[in-house]
């Protein structure tokens, strides 16, 4: 139960600050399911990269897992950086503009 | 040589443009860009497109932004 | 019967332009807009395939090299423009039928947006021409943006005003990339760039043709409110009124494929294409259905969850197999009457209580029985239960999958489908099943008889596709071999 | 290439440039939208551009030219022909956006990005 109480408190502090309620069983399982699933999907597609080169495969998914694992709880960070105000959008967007354009430019033919 | 002038007043009034404390002048020179880059079209042989651009960019767009500032506040900050 | 091509586009402009003229007319204006609603997918399914040329030009053969070329736009009519102008128009129609018995006084402004966007993803579909596509890509933007700011939602403004600026850098670097295709092809007719591209005459290995793939992915991105934008997508449907919102959500998904199979049939012999849109779609489904997770109010989950659900469509076009875009294909016309039966179903509820928050519902079930079951099936065939029509589509993808020599991309695809469920099943608990809080007022009992109606008709749709998918997918695989 | 074509593809890339940076650093919301507009007229220059021609004539046909001649020495005009709905639609967008602003600046009073358009929970507590 020590990652439940761990999440559980999250959740609390991250209601405080951004949506005043109270904080219930859902949230909480909601929050670790989000938690799970993150984890799992991000390490699922990492190894993907085999078709690429598998030693490069199995060294980015343990990076990747410890990085991750060790990180918990990854869902509030994640769900700040995820907000919607106009600044945060647009800088996602031209960050990723600038990285498909430098990438294709310049890497377009390597795949 | 003249594309070079015009492109000096192109960029140079858009920075400013986007320097100004003032909003009123900077949509005067958001005008400005909308007329060199008018010009622009005619040395590229498409005066079509530069009688609009002159309508569009040098005229209607500034006054839009002038009609924004007015109902808004005129000064950044 | 090719006239009633250009007809499918002109129709519901007209129409729309009409009804804001003479809004001031209320009844007969409901009631033209009524018999326009009618008329749009019954237009689709009366025409006859073939090709429109606007103006008449038709294609000039080069006697030199043989080569066909295209002075006029062209407008291609075939099986898959059928199915899905039948559905928005369909969906347009629900949506048009709520909008007139919900409101005494109709606003004709209002309908004259419904209308316009539904003109401009019909005229996307069609288009053969990539700045034609430009165009109505911009006019669809501000019809979007005008549904969100016109309902009385909290701030709606807002929203759209982030969705225009955010539209204008996506929009006019999508135009760049047009340019820079116009510049090494001379020409914007999408059959003739791919035969120049394919007959090698413009150098694919190019910085330029890549540059150009790139300027134009960005657009999609936008278009398609994959990540970065799945914020913003999600937001805006969660800020217009739940019928708006069910078709804000088709706009997405037309423009999203019509763009994406332009791109397809140009570049799809790069294979950094590929990846880009494996890489986008499996991002958009972990971080729409991971945020979907964590949100309490429900408009902005159906948002995130929609967004997710994107990802399956552009992870069937990705792997870029005849089977895999068949089932893409399928999964985008699912995925328009899921949502939006979901949207609409929710909107009865807002419409009954006035609240948004999932921890401050509860025990609907007893006051809406009818509601919450056809939500339940809508949440099942979203999730891909047997025998709905999500199942075949998604059953369809991780087939593909795993022919394609990808078996995580099944197993990731099957645990979204589950996270999915999950997301699903909370709300659901918390809405319906959960004891009702006693702060909680129940304000209207009667949901409209217009939303029951509508849901009771993409609910039959569903199960039809759901037990009959071959109506749909053998036609479909029919056109993805012709532009494969 | 020739010198004007490198000339206006310069001017072009520093506008999108100058627009792209307004669009993430500039706070000021009437500063801002001035600033995304310069995309949209970067990528107009860059597509007329396109059509230009070295040393070509304006693509009228005018009486008494040779139709052969004209053919080899006009420049192309399909991109022109693009150019001018994608300004009209440019302005439109522009217009839409101003009058947003003006909605919202009531409701606000200030033209801060950071204030106008933040989060919107954020929002909700600079409201109470």
């Amino acid at each position: 139960m020590k990652l439940y109480d761990q999440i559980f408190n999250v959740v609390k502090q991250f209601r405080k600050l951004f949506s005043p309620g109270p904080v219930t069983n859902a949230d909480v399982s909601g929050s670790i399911t989000a938690e799970i699933f993150l984890i799992v999907s991000l390490i699922l597609s990492a190894i993907l990269l085999r078709h690429v080169n598998v030693l490069l495969a199995g060294l980015v998914t343990l990076i990747l897992a410890i990085v991750l694992i060790s990180n918990i709880p990854l869902i509030p960070k994640f769900k700040i950086e995820q907000e919607d105000s106009l600044e945060k959008m647009i800088f996602y967007a031209v960050v990723t503009l600038s990285i498909i354009v430098v990438f294709l430019y310049w890497g377009g033919n390597l795949v | 040589m003249l594309e070079f002038v015009l492109m000096i007043i192109i960029v140079v009034s858009a920075i400013l443009a986007l320097i100004q404390k003032d909003l009123l002048k900077a949509a005067i020179l958001t005008g400005f860009t909308g007329a060199a880059v008018a010009v622009l079209f005619q040395v590229l042989l498409a005066p079509d497109v530069a009688l609009t651009q002159a309508i569009v960019g040098a005229a209607i767009v500034p006054v839009f932004i002038a009609l924004a500032v007015k109902k808004t506040q005129r000064s950044d900050g | 019967m090719n006239e009633l091509i250009p007809l499918m586009v002109i129709v519901p402009l007209m129409a729309g332009l009409l009804i804001s003229a003479f809004s001031k007319f209320n009844k007969a204006t409901k009631i033209f807009a009524f018999v326009v609603a009618i008329c749009l997918p019954i237009i689709p399914l009366a025409s006859n395939y073939g090709l429109h040329f606007f103006g008449g030009y038709e294609p000039i053969v080069d006697n030199v090299t043989s080569v066909m070329f295209h002075p006029a736009i062209t407008y291609s009519f075939t099986f898959l423009q059928q199915i899905f102008i039948a559905m928005i128009g369909i969906l347009t129609f629900l949506v048009v039928f709520i909008y007139l018995t919900k409101y005494k006084e109709i606003s004709g402004p209002y309908l004259f947006l419904l209308f316009l966007g539904t003109a401009a993803v019909t005229a996307m579909l069609l288009t053969d021409d990539i700045f034609h596509m430009f165009v109505f890509f911009e006019i669809l933007a501000l019809a979007q943006v005008g549904i969100v700011a016109a309902s009385s939602i909290d701030y709606s403004y807002e929203m759209a005003l982030k969705y225009m600026i955010l539209g204008s850098i996506g929009s006019p670097i999508m135009l760049l990339g047009i340019g820079f295709l116009l510049a090494m092809t001379g020409s914007v007719n999408v059959t003739d760039i791919a035969v120049a591209v394919h007959n090698g005459l413009v150098d694919i290995t190019s910085p330029v043709f890549l540059l150009s793939l790139g300027l134009i992915f960005f657009g999609w991105l936008y278009a398609s409110g994959l990540p970065p934008f799945h914020t913003i997508k999600s937001g805006i449907y969660s800020k217009a009124e739940p019928h708006g919102a069910a078709l804000l959500q088709s706009f997405t998904v037309i423009s999203m494929i019509s763009i994406v199979l332009i791109m397809f049939r140009i570049y799809s012999t790069l294979p950094i294409f590929e990846v880009l849109i494996v890489f986008f779609s499996i991002l958009a489904m972990i971080l729409g259905v991971s945020l979907a997770l964590t949100q309490t109010d429900f408009r902005r989950m159906i948002g995130f969850l929609a967004v997710g659900e994107l990802g399956f469509i552009g992870l069937g076009i990705g792997l870029g197999t005849q089977y895999a875009i068949t089932a893409g294909l399928f999964q985008a016309l699912n995925e328009i009457i899921i949502t939006a039966l979901l949207f609409i179903g929710f909107g009865a509820i807002v419409n009954a209580t006035n609240e948004v928050d999932t921890r401050k519902l509860g025990g609907l079930l007893a006051y809406h029985p009818k509601v919450s079951i056809m939500l339940l099936i809508g949440g099942l065939a979203m999730a891909g239960v047997p025998p709905l029509s999500g199942f075949q589509s998604k059953l369809m993808l991780v087939q593909a999958s795993l022919s394609c020599g990808y078996p995580e991309i099944s197993i990731l695809a099957i645990m979204v489908s589950i996270a999915t469920f999950v997301v699903f099943v909370k709300t659901y608990y918390s809405m319906f099943l959960k004891p009702k809080p006693t702060e909680l007022k129940v304000e209207n009992m009667e949901v409209p008889r217009a939303m029951i109606f509508a849901m009771g008709v993409l609910l039959i749709i569903i199960v039809v596709l759901g037990i009959f998918p071959d109506v749909v997918t053998a036609g479909i695989s029919n056109f993805v071999g012709g532009i494969l | 290439m020739a010198q004007t074509q490198l000339v206006i593809l310069f001017t072009s890339a520093a506008l999108i440039i100058i627009g792209l940076y307004s669009a993430i650093f500039i706070d000021n919301i009437i500063k801002k939208i001035i600033g995304i507009s310069f995309i949209e007229e970067g990528a107009n220059l860059f597509i007329v551009a396109i059509g230009y021609k070295p040393g070509g004539v304006v693509p009228i046909l005018m009486p008494g030219m040779d139709t052969s001649w004209f053919a080899a020495n006009a420049a192309y005009p399909l991109p022109f022909g693009l150019v001018l709905t994608s300004i009209v639609i440019g302005a439109s967008t522009l217009a839409v956006m101003l009058a947003l602003v003006m909605v919202l600046y009531r409701r606000y009073g200030t033209l801060s990005t950071k204030v106008m358009l933040a989060d919107t929970s954020k929002q909700e507590e600079y409201n109470e």
